[in-house]
């Protein structure tokens, strides 16, 4: 079993040299702390910057450099700067290698729903749909089962869909597990994890 | 053609009636047009439609427009940081079109490059594309999205020159620059505005053609999540 | 009867204060010398620029300085610089207040053609269907007749279209006329000009 | 990730292959990348198509490639400056498709942005509408227009750092900023290489996520028309 921090880093070996990136909310976000040496990535984030840096530190902070998340960030010597409808004509454009994003449910058919829970509080869909949509490959980072036990790679989702058939991998914390003609194909399964272990907790079809 | 105003009112005067469809800069709290938020807020406006990506918090941005109650209806990506907008939209007083980020800074985008309809992978398959009309490119489905044409723009740059020429810094520049180019009349606030002929014309941002008025003021630009590392 | 000069100095009179303007090749180039003054207009060059100067001094001459056609040119302290997307996107936009273009003919519904004659030198359209299509306002400045003689201002246009209904205003060495309901309205007559001398020579149905 | 090239042959290497479809930056001679037309010209790939705003003149530009006819076909809205281009044509050797320039550039634009059809207002009535898919938006006719998709982007622009973050100079921008976000591969070739951080991340005017290869080299920069005024 991973947990979120050993599921960011199973995350970051999916990075290739040069390849442009954005990461999503939450555990994806931590995927940056784990980028392999040699590999040169750029982040970027969905409000109009290429090259986004860390945190600042009390000093840095500044009003006019945040990121997706609203939260203060820093810029890095390859920085640039772009207006929304560029930063999603790149996104749109499938300049962007791959997003890693946080989900709800994945689909056996890579069907993604991470925006919406009716009835519930209604946020919105942010960048999430044009990164779905638009980027070269999509990797999901969740838990494989929600906190009832529940299991989040499903047949067919129940929630309103983010995208259709646009998830192509899956990190959870028991394994990786890839979307492929017929269910979802075990590529890896964490330290520990047995076939058994996955099948307990899967509503989707597993492929060995 | 003087385009420099003294104060937010008068740069907005004339331009403001209820029920009026306004196309406003900014991503969360970050490059808002905060001034001439509130001189729209003084003026009363009401029955108020925004395109902008959010709706700022409770007692900033948007938000202070939705206290006072001028808002009838919201086109927005992402709304989660408003409890006021929670309480009135579940309570069905305000109305809500979500559009993915993507397609409302591109709807943005081709409304001011005179481009009524334009057709997108984002949202197939999913509730965005209810009742959208869908067309096959190359095998694949996209739907169909318009272009947003505004009866004003209110945006918020870094710097402008006397012509209306434009610099924005940062991340702030976001959807000022598709705001600003699909209303009928734009509204700039900027931290300052300097003589023509002191930009770089090879760093202009958004060319002073799609800038009817401007004034200069002092901004608050609070920040929304102070995140921070150890020094 | 006006001369070319005279006709682009009627032609400035057009001009508004605080406006962004296209001129086209020929005739159109020289308005830019009549521009009345406490007026200030700004001139666009379709290739990406806002600002266009005077032709430059030898020592002035930059190859990365040029005008849509292809002269080069000189900045002003209000130049900016954008790229061919951006640059018809304001045009198609309707940003530009007016164009003032040449013409081979004009038809009473305010059809225009100027980019091509059958069987001759095909040379391209250029920007001018994005630029009739997109603008505020058209005014065409030409001669009345060709070298035979014969109206350019037609019933309907012979050669193939620039755009369809476009015409505002057409200015030739006769006069000024306009693109109205049920035909083309006089709205002034060159200095001894007669109603006379411009029914001989106008095939469009004229409006007193 | 080098993106960095010794020269405009080793930059291409791998990248051409007969019948294979180039968008081109420039317009007219102002701003084309001269040196990766050469290395084309060199490597004898056959039977191109160009989506080019024009076509050279008969000894630069484009035009080089006319003279030893290996081009098929060009996507363009002004070729007049061009005799060998026009002896083609006219031949039937040449096949050309005539675009308005600001349907080339957002056809262009559009392609980048992952947009495979938009509506504009510009060609209605004309031949340029043709065999075209018609709607009406607000009461008014519109043309559907496709984005373009290439094989390979080439380019040229003025400073590029090492991770292909470029600015460009004057009108020399042109095309090359909707030429470069089209094609499945854009090579650049710039006048300078900088170090990367010495760009003002506020004034790139196309960042180095749409540019995969650079080379660095003297360019010509012919004028096509010297016109001055008194000194």
């Amino acid at each position: 079993m991973w947990d979120r921090n050993q599921m960011a880093a199973r995350a970051a070996q999916e990075l290739q040299d040069g390849w442009y990136v954005n990461l999503g909310i939450g555990i994806p976000t931590l995927v940056s702390n784990y980028i392999p040496d040699g590999i040169e990535v750029t982040l970027q984030s969905e409000n109009g910057m290429l090259g986004m840096g860390p945190f600042p530190t009390e000093d840095e902070i500044d009003a006019d450099l945040i990121n997706a998340g609203k939260q203060t960030i820093t810029e890095l010597p390859q920085t640039a700067y772009f207006d929304s409808s560029e930063s999603f004509a790149m996104i749109r454009g499938g300049k962007i290698a791959m997003a890693i994003l946080g989900a709800m449910e994945v689909a056996e058919n890579g069907d993604l729903a991470n925006w919406m829970i009716p009835g519930k509080l209604v946020k919105g869909m942010g960048g999430a749909m044009d990164l779905v949509a638009g980027v070269g490959r999509v990797v999901v980072i969740m838990d494989h089962a929600n906190k009832r036990g529940e299991s989040k790679l499903l047949k067919e989702c129940t929630l309103p869909l983010t995208g259709k058939n646009v998830v192509d991998r899956i990190i959870t914390n028991l394994g990786v597990f890839d979307v492929v003609e017929g269910g979802l194909k075990i590529a890896e399964m964490a330290p520990g994890v047995t076939r058994a272990d996955i099948d307990a907790v899967t509503e989707a079809k597993i492929i060995a | 053609m003087k385009k420099i105003f003294g104060s937010a009112t008068e740069a907005l005067d004339g331009l403001l009636h209820d029920g009026m469809f306004i196309a406003a800069g900014g991503f969360g709290l970050c490059g808002i047009p905060e001034l001439l938020l509130d001189a729209i807020k003084d003026a009363g406006t009401k029955d108020l439609t925004f395109a902008s990506n959010n709706a700022g918090v409770d007692d900033f941005g948007i938000g202070i427009l939705l206290q006072t109650k001028q808002v009838k209806k919201m086109l927005s990506s992402y709304v989660g940081e408003n409890a006021e907008f929670m309480r009135q939209y579940l309570s069905g007083e305000l109305e809500l079109e979500f559009n993915p980020q993507g397609t409302l800074a591109e709807r943005m985008r081709a409304g001011g490059a005179g481009i009524p309809g334009f057709y997108t992978k984002t949202g197939v398959g999913t509730v965005i594309a209810e009742g959208k009309e869908v067309k096959e490119f190359n095998g694949q489905d996209y739907i169909l999205e318009e272009g947003i044409f505004a009866d004003l723009s209110i945006i918020k740059a870094w710097k402008a020159d006397e012509t209306g020429n434009l610099m924005f810094r940062k991340t702030a520049r976001n959807f000022n620059v598709p705001a600003a180019k699909c209303g009928k009349v734009c509204v700039v606030e900027v931290e300052e505005i300097v003589p023509t002929g002191s930009l770089n014309p090879d760093a202009i941002h958004l060319p002073g053609i799609y800038v009817n008025r401007i004034i200069q003021g002092d901004h608050e630009k609070r920040i929304e999540q102070r995140t921070v590392r150890e020094g």
